[in-house]
């Protein structure tokens, strides 16, 4: 019964995007949508994990999150469509997507005209950079790491409160301009420019931690009141409107989080819709057994659902630096035993999760490609993996795996007594270690006290290639301090070089095709052993509109829908 | 008097601080670093130090313990980003995890709790008190039989396990109430019963049993002391016998009880508040202990240790008060 | 004229007769005495005068006119015309409510008085009763009062309502001698004041005699002899009522011939610290034994008498080094007492249930000590013991509830033999016994003095119980001796004006004399 | 809770009472098979020719959750109470297995807690003043330890690696054994004031002999009928604890944590719920019968209800 998730998970999992444009799903009660006469009436959202810091530097979200970018407008921001278009980022307070310089390694952008801050002050390029800075300080942790090392020389950067003149790699040359110095070539930077830590604070109104108290919003609400991981209360911010923000429609007139809640609860009541409910939706509670029994049956469930795919995959990470993982023979015959089927099952059944054979998921933005290079089938194939391992010598081999206590990560040990199973058919003995969810990355992270084997999560920040295997595969990025993904300690020259290649890129369909091809090149050596991609199945109140999956994260964008 | 009470307040402290060191030495043997939790994905050894110390994490254990009495009783400051934050005594420092005062969090949770507690205390006491004595009064032999099956079932049903049960048959099949969401009494005394309903009663099937039985026994105890045999020798009424001297003995044990219960449930109230998804100090301490929080746990436990010893000081004076008798000493 | 006529008055309790034909009669004012052993069916008769009994009752009772069978109004029998006074004064009152309440309660009920009335009556019938400063005393609770103005409350009740008749049940047996002097000294006051009838119930000659104009014999059930006090109490005819009387202890004949001094107490006190009531001061220790310096001499018995609270259990146990003295000295044969546990002395205790352990076998308990002194198979030597103290060796496996309350104190005392001791200290060791039981326990004691040459210390509240066995008297007030003397002397002049005043309480069985002393305790205590 | 000095030895007359207590004679026998149910699970899931491991993904409708196939959880010829739905493990299998976890740790505590309790107890009552004054602080202590929240607290940070069910059985004692302490504590203070003990004394008996021969025997009685009830409680606790995902690691079964996966499955398959919670509460029923029957047998002085 853990129901709290982590925050470095509450973004991963909140995330999803959108395959099968999930529009489709909500064109029955979206007929009557028009973005100019929807507004009014009060949304209610529940859900499971409350947002523990509503401070834009300790926020780690992805396209600027779902809750948070109804308060914080940052650079750019995600594209807010169904399908494919959603998987693109936008402009939001800037005027264009960014203007890169020196081979990608210089960024300007231009504030648009009218934007302001709740308080009716002007939004500057000042304030923009002030926020970033503020996401550097050791008192507000938490939020997304990239600039750190992508800016130029601010990794020692210690935050405004304790260096005040700032980073230098931040230039405002004027009110309405700032521009970003790099260390090396970010073709993605448009996309990075989506997180909350891109968000202006105006200086003169930071608080340090008591910020989150009453953040300021450059966005559509403001905040009424705020308790920690229990209930939010939005009101409209009447310096906003949509003739200074296109993307948002900001339908409802009140938004009231409720968080908290279990899962299970969460969805019964969507289903009865009773009172308040029958206008509430959920960001992070995927529908259960209770709702799939009824789903597909035809009932009226059907019209209140959407369906969409953030992009994350569940694998098995192979430290190849301690044996016998080592041994490619071993990796590739485990790859043969695995059974997907009890995977999927053990994670809530093919409905929720879909069985992966590429460590890419299943998504054109990030370039996808197919392959199976070790195939296993529906159930596994212990005598193949049986035959691997003794053409190498092996027999009764047993390893250990380590899995997180809980499974609210989807990585506990319901997952692992699954595998676990499926390698005792192939004549392989699993024993568990449970390391505590909370320590987990620790000990996973730090090559020193990393376990040969371990079940690993992965989510993309931004549906593109890049987040989702520089961390993994990039050599450079082996961390032997602590904060390591790249479990498999794989650094090959070659690919590191190709991952700059495609860094540099600022077209992302070119890049998406490359990262593609990379990872069906890695897939080869059986690095990992991809187990499932999420899928994300929610449902929404009766008198919800114009709700669709955006493509981005596969969830409803509270920013657009309607309780009218 | 007032040097009972002294002596008394001394041995509740002394506990407490037992307590809260127990606590403590426990969560810094665990292998666990909730700094790396804060630090977050990414997280670089240099940051992590640098949160580390942000924590107070960084000084050796007994010096974060004094540290942390210190702001029990005198406060103390915490860094703040640009300026420093009071944090006025008692101060049980701020949440690792969402940065709130303790205190102010544990306040907050109270409430739940203390409704839970009471609603079910009072529930349980009105039934179970009634059937006691009609049973105990000799009225109906099938009561009887009735508590003695309600007490054993009550010690066999896990309150989860009732809950599940109520929840299944109300929220789910049935339909009739909602799934218990805490209404705190000041905004609608209704929506709080009607949520809270489901929570009592599964905590007052345990209790209701146990305080009939206790009630019927004592009042058959009683019955048969010598003094009410004077009563009748004297030709003092039935009724009146059972009204002015029977029921005060026999109600007597119940006092104790009943006080000693409430700080159980409170602090017992884990399984019920996660059952019902109820935001009361059990539900914080589940997530608490999750995540590490060390100054929640540290917090839940002393609250909960503090109800407990002030019920059982209750207690006694209560009894005290009512039974002639006892000196309190 | 008859106020009170029963006539074949039977009880049965699922036709066990408890009551086999009781037949009597009691004049308007007049007192009459049941006197009868624990079991002859006495309280049930008495408890069903008040139709309290839940047993079968047959035959007749006829109380001034009415007949208490057929359910007569009780409500206004019982407590106005009708009173009880019970033997367990603590818990005979209600704890819950002040003493001055129950009594106005039960006047109110049956007066209808107003509050204010009830209450004035509640302190005047205080008063009567001698209660010091009633009015304050009224708004006291029992638990406040000690065991005698406990008792005395309970006969204030009793008379609140200006009864015909008082029933006293064993209304002394809880008190100590003294108390129970005055006790019965008031009920007779009462009687004289009210001109109430009483009816009183003892297992007591000697409560009886100077109490009572006509006294009835009890046994099983039955009267084996009634009449007038006098005739029944010096002529008595039934043999049972003459075992009665023989049982009484009567003053021991031996000579003392004192050897040298075998146990020596110097200057010995025990202070117990009193727990802290209230203020963090501690509060002045209760000084239970506050300075007694005495010998024990070889071959004789040693009597320490005193009332409960002065301390002579605790001297006693002293004695045998179950407790050490605060201060002082006790030294067996030179050697310091603490040192020579186990050997030597052994104790025989008070409650010979209590003293043995209700899960082990008598044997088992016998056996102990001659275990502990390396005896591998002592079966042999404690069945020899078990016939000493006048057992069947079969008794060795049985369990102390299965036994009689003379048989328990006859293992109580094989354990104390069996080491082989010289000096046994016996604290009060038929107190809790019948007379007749009581009797035979002191011969069996008197028998194995002479034959095993031991010395004896005996330790008691009674009076009459030591005059029989002990060569030399240490009386004990407050922790210290104040007498001390050979029991002759003690007993005929007595020196010091408290153990005047326990003689004089001492009840005594010759009618005549129970008078004399009566008119003496009156002289004595002012 | 002091038994009568009228009482018999506890044997003979106990046992006499017991033979005739209906309802202590059925609790014992469920509470039997329940035991032998544990002790001989291995047996039992061979018997069934199942184990509590073994996926059967056949057996599950994926889409739906994973929810098994057919009526009643899908109990078959050889799936004799249906599967677990999200695995497809055998019921039967993990049903037994479970038994042995409840049990096992249930009865390990209620060991421990007597062995310390009555360790504690008996040295407070017979030590002197400082010893029981010391020993009694201690106790308090225990006793003002809210146990739910620290074990929840203590089992979340020992290593996930211990053995877990030795560990929660001594995790729930170690914090559970304050009752069982002051019983003894006062039962031993009003026995050393018997007689006998005394007598014992001035016979020469050294304090462990007195505390062996005439103590402990006049505990017996008291203690085992508090323990009686301690098991329940503990096996309370047990599934409470693993319920709240604090209690024994998968893929080792225990009832508890049955029940806390199935809050997620009540409506889908509601025999899940049904199952493991009718065994939980029959066991501890009849626990509670046994104790029960225990308490009237061996102290019909003391009538209240132990908490």
């Amino acid at each position: 019964m853990r129901r709290l998730v982590p925050i470095v998970l509450a973004a991963t999992v909140l995330l999803a995007g959108c395959q099968d444009g999930g529009g489709g799903d909500s064109t029955a009660s979206n007929a009557a949508f028009d973005p100019a006469t929807c507004q009014g009436g009060t949304l209610t959202v529940l859900n499971q994990g409350g947002i523990t810091h509503l401070d834009p530097a300790r926020l780690y979200t992805s396209g600027g999150g779902n809750v948070p970018s109804l308060l914080f407008r940052t650079l750019t921001t995600r594209n807010r469509q169904p399908g494919e278009a959603g998987t693109k980022p936008a402009p939001d307070l800037a005027t264009d997507l960014g203007t890169p310089s020196d081979g990608a390694k210089t960024w300007t952008y231009h504030l648009r005209d009218g934007v302001a801050f709740e308080d009716g002050t002007p939004i500057t390029s000042a304030d923009v950079k002030y926020g970033i800075e503020r996401s550097f300080a050791p008192e507000l942790p938490g939020g997304a790491p990239y600039l750190r090392d992508w800016l130029k020389d601010a990794a020692g950067y210690q935050g405004p409160y304790k260096q005040p003149d700032g980073i230098k790699s931040i230039e405002t040359p004027d009110a309405k301009t700032i521009v970003f110095k790099l260390s090396k070539p970010e073709g993605d930077f448009p996309f990075l420019a989506t997180a909350t830590q891109f968000a202006p604070v105006p200086k003169a109104k930071d608080t340090g931690t008591e910020y989150e108290k009453h953040p300021i919003s450059s966005g559509p609400y403001r905040v009424e009141s705020y308790e920690p991981k229990k209930s939010l209360v939005l009101v409209r911010n009447t310096h906003w409107s949509t003739k200074i923000d296109e993307l948002r429609y900001a339908c409802p007139d009140r938004i009231e989080v409720t968080s908290g809640l279990d899962s299970a609860v969460i969805n019964q009541r969507l289903v009865t819709g009773a009172g308040p409910d029958a206008a509430a939706v959920t960001t992070d509670a995927v529908v259960g057994p209770e709702q799939l029994a009824q789903l597909g049956t035809g009932s009226e469930l059907d019209k209140r659902v959407t369906r969409g795919e953030f992009p994350s995959t569940t694998y098995l990470a192979f430290n190849t630096k301690k044996a016998p993982f080592d041994n490619p023979k071993v990796r590739e015959a485990l790859s043969y035993a695995i059974n997907r089927t009890s995977v999927v099952n053990a994670l809530g059944g093919s409905a929720v999760v879909g069985a992966s054979t590429t460590f890419l998921p299943p998504q054109k933005a990030l370039g996808h490609q197919a392959y199976d290079y070790f195939p296993a089938g529906e159930g596994g194939n212990p005598e193949k993996a049986k035959q691997v391992l003794a053409e190498a010598g092996l027999s009764n081999l047993t390893i250990e795996l380590a899995h997180q206590n809980d499974d609210s990560e989807g990585v506990g040990p319901k997952v692992a007594s699954a595998i676990q199973e499926a390698f005792k058919q192939a004549g392989v003995t699993v024993k568990l270690t449970a390391i505590d969810s909370a320590t987990y990355r620790d000990v996973t992270g730090k090559p020193a006290t990393q376990p040969g084997l371990a079940l690993a999560t992965w989510g993309a920040d931004w549906p593109s290639g890049g987040p989702f295997l520089i961390p993994i595969f990039d050599g450079r990025q082996i961390i032997t301090a602590g904060g390591n993904f790249n479990l498999a300690q794989y650094n090959d020259s070659e690919v590191n070089a190709e991952i700059d290649a495609i860094n540099a890129l600022t077209d992302p369909a070119e890049a998406a095709a490359r990262w593609g091809a990379l990872d069906a090149k890695l897939g080869k050596l059986a690095l990992v052993l991809p187990l499932t991609h999420e899928k994300d199945v929610y449902l929404y109140g009766k008198n919800v509109k114009n709700a669709y999956a955006d493509g981005w994260r596969g969830q409803l964008d509270l920013a657009r829908i309607s309780v009218k | 008097m007032i040097g009972y009470l002294i002596r008394r307040i001394a041995g509740a402290a002394l506990v407490l601080l037992a307590l809260s060191a127990i606590v403590y030495a426990l969560f810094y043997l665990a292998p666990s670093d909730p700094a790396i939790l804060t630090c977050g994905k990414g997280c670089t050894p240099e940051r992590l130090a640098d949160v580390r110390a942000a924590m107070g994490l960084a000084d050796p254990v007994w010096t974060q313990y004094w540290h942390f009495l210190e702001g029990v009783f005198t406060g103390r400051d915490y860094p703040a980003g640009p300026d420093v934050r009071h944090c006025p005594a008692p101060c049980l420092g701020y949440s690792f995890e969402t940065d709130q005062p303790v205190t102010a969090l544990l306040l907050d949770r109270i409430p739940v709790s203390f409704s839970l507690a009471i609603g079910a205390e009072v529930l349980s006491l009105a039934i179970g008190v009634g059937a006691g004595l009609l049973s105990g009064a000799r009225r109906f032999r099938w009561l009887d039989r009735l508590v003695n099956g309600l007490v054993l079932a009550g010690y066999a049903v896990p309150v989860f396990l009732v809950g599940l049960l109520l929840l299944l048959l109300f929220c789910v099949h049935l339909r009739w109430l909602p799934f218990p969401t805490y209404v705190p009494f000041t905004t609608s005394p209704l929506l709080w019963a009607q949520n809270l309903l489901l929570p009592w009663i599964s905590l007052a099937v345990i209790q209701t049993a146990a305080y009939a039985r206790l009630t019927r026994a004592g009042l058959q105890e009683t019955l048969a002391e010598d003094h009410i045999r004077t009563a009748r020798a004297y030709g003092i009424p039935e009724r009146r016998i059972l009204r002015r001297r029977a029921l005060r003995g026999a109600l007597l044990p119940l006092i104790t009880l009943t006080a000693v219960d409430v700080a159980a449930i409170m602090t017992s109230a884990v399984l019920t508040e996660t059952m019902f998804g109820l935001p009361g100090v059990g539900q914080l301490l589940v997530g608490a202990v999750n995540q590490i929080d060390l100054p929640v746990v540290v917090g839940v436990t002393l609250l909960t240790g503090l109800i407990i010893v002030i019920a059982n000081a209750a207690a006694d004076f209560l009894y005290a008060a009512v039974d002639p008798r006892v000196q309190l000493r | 004229m008859t106020l009170l006529k029963v006539d074949d008055l039977r009880i049965t309790f699922s036709d066990k007769p408890a009551v086999d034909g009781l037949s009597f009669e009691l004049a308007a004012g007049g007192s009459l005495g049941i006197v009868g052993e624990s079991g002859s069916g006495k309280s049930t008769a008495a408890l069903a005068l008040l139709g309290l009994t839940s047993g079968q009752v047959t035959g007749e009772i006829a109380f001034d006119g009415v007949d208490l069978l057929a359910n007569p109004p009780w409500k206004e029998i019982r407590g106005a015309r009708i009173t009880m006074v019970f033997q367990e004064p603590l818990t005979a009152l209600s704890p819950f409510h002040t003493v001055g309440d129950q009594i106005a309660e039960v006047y109110r009920l049956h007066t209808g008085a107003s509050r204010r009335a009830a209450r004035e009556r509640a302190v005047e019938v205080l008063g009567q009763v001698h209660i010091p400063d009633p009015v304050r005393r009224a708004a006291a609770y029992p638990h406040q009062f000690s065991g005698g103005m406990r008792q005395r409350a309970l006969i204030a009740m009793a008379i609140a309502c200006r009864p015909q008749l008082i029933i006293a049940d064993e209304p002394t047996t809880a008190l100590d001698v003294t108390v129970q002097a005055q006790i019965l000294d008031l009920l007779d006051e009462v009687r004289a004041t009210t001109g109430a009838a009483l009816l009183l119930i003892s297992h007591d000659l000697g409560v009886v005699a100077g109490s009572c104009d006509s006294v009835i014999v009890m046994r099983q059930g039955r009267a084996v002899e009634a009449g007038a006090t006098e005739r029944v109490l010096l002529s008595p005819r039934h043999d049972y009522t003459k075992a009665l009387l023989d049982a009484v202890p009567k003053p021991g004949t031996r000579k003392l011939e004192p050897g040298e001094p075998l146990l020596r107490v110097k200057d010995v006190r025990k202070h117990f610290p009193q727990p802290r009531r209230g203020s963090l001061r501690k509060p002045p220790p209760i000084r239970a034994v506050d300075g007694v310096t005495l010998d024990v001499h070889a071959g004789e018995t040693l009597g320490i008498v005193g009332e409960s609270g002065t301390g002579k259990t605790t001297l006693a146990r002293m004695m045998v080094g179950l407790t050490s003295p605060t201060s002082g000295s006790i030294t067996f044969d030179g050697v310091d007492i603490g040192r020579r546990r186990g050997r030597s002395v052994q104790m025989v205790f008070q409650d010979p249930l209590s003293s043995l352990n209700p899960r082990r076998t008598v044997g088992e308990s016998i056996a102990d000590p001659l275990r502990l002194r390396g005896v591998r198979d002592p079966r042999a030597e404690v069945s020899a013991l078990l016939e000493r103290v006048g057992l069947a060796a079969s008794e060795y496996d049985r369990y102390p509830h299965q036994l009689s309350g003379g048989m328990r104190q006859r293992v109580g005392i094989a354990r104390a033999i069996a080491p082989a001791p010289r000096l046994i200290v016996c604290d009060e060791p038929v107190s809790s016994l019948d007379v007749t039981t009581q009797a035979q326990v002191l011969d069996l004691l008197e028998e194995l003095r002479g034959e095993l040459g031991l010395s004896l210390v005996f330790v008691s509240h009674d009076l009459a119980v030591l005059r029989r066995i002990a060569d030399r008297v240490a009386v004990l007030k407050d922790g210290v001796v104040v007498e001390i003397g050979p029991t002759a002397e003690v007993y005929e002049q007595p020196r010091h004006a408290y153990t005047k005043e326990l003689l004089a309480a001492v009840p005594v069985t010759d009618p005549v004399a129970a008078r004399r002393l009566r008119a003496l305790r009156s002289t004595v205590s002012g | 809770m002091t038994t009568a000095p009228s009482a018999p030895p506890v044997p003979s007359r106990a046992l006499a009472a017991l033979r005739r207590d209906r309802g202590f004679l059925t609790g014992a026998v469920i509470a039997g098979t329940m035991v032998l149910v544990a002790v001989t699970a291995p047996l039992l899931a061979a018997l069934a020719g199942q184990d509590y491991t073994t996926y059967h993904d056949g057996l599950l409708d994926s889409a739906r959750g994973g929810v098994p196939i057919g009526s009643f959880g899908g109990i078959s010829g050889e799936h004799w109470l249906g599967v677990e739905p999200g695995t497809g493990r055998d019921l039967f299998a993990r049903v037994v297995y479970g038994a042995q976890v409840s049990v096992g740790v249930a009865l390990g505590a209620t060991f421990l807690e007597v062995l310390l309790g009555v360790g504690f107890g008996v040295a407070a009552g017979l030590g002197g003043r400082w010893l029981d004054a010391g020993l009694s602080r201690v106790i308090d202590l225990v006793l003002s330890v809210p146990v739910l929240v620290m074990a929840i607290s203590l089992l979340a940070i020992v290593p996930q690696d211990w053995p877990r069910p030795l560990l929660l059985a001594t995790v729930i004692a170690v914090l559970g054994w304050g009752g069982t302490a002051r019983i003894s504590r006062g039962e031993t203070l009003t026995l050393r004031t018997r007689d006998y003990v005394a007598a014992a004394q001035v016979a020469g008996a050294p304090w462990w002999r007195v505390a062996r021969r005439e103590i402990l025997p006049g505990l017996t009685a008291p203690i085992l009928t508090y323990a009686a009830l301690l098991l329940p409680t503990n096996m309370v606790v047990e599934a409470g604890l693993s319920f709240l995902g604090v209690g024994v690691r998968p893929p080792t079964p225990s009832w508890g944590q049955m029940l806390s996966s199935a809050t997620t499955w009540f409506r889908a398959d509601p025999f899940y719920v049904f199952l493991p919670g009718l065994l939980l509460f029959l066991t501890l029923l009849s626990f509670v019968l046994v104790a029960n029957g225990l308490r009237r047998a061996l102290d019909p002085r003391q009538r209240e209800v132990l908490r």
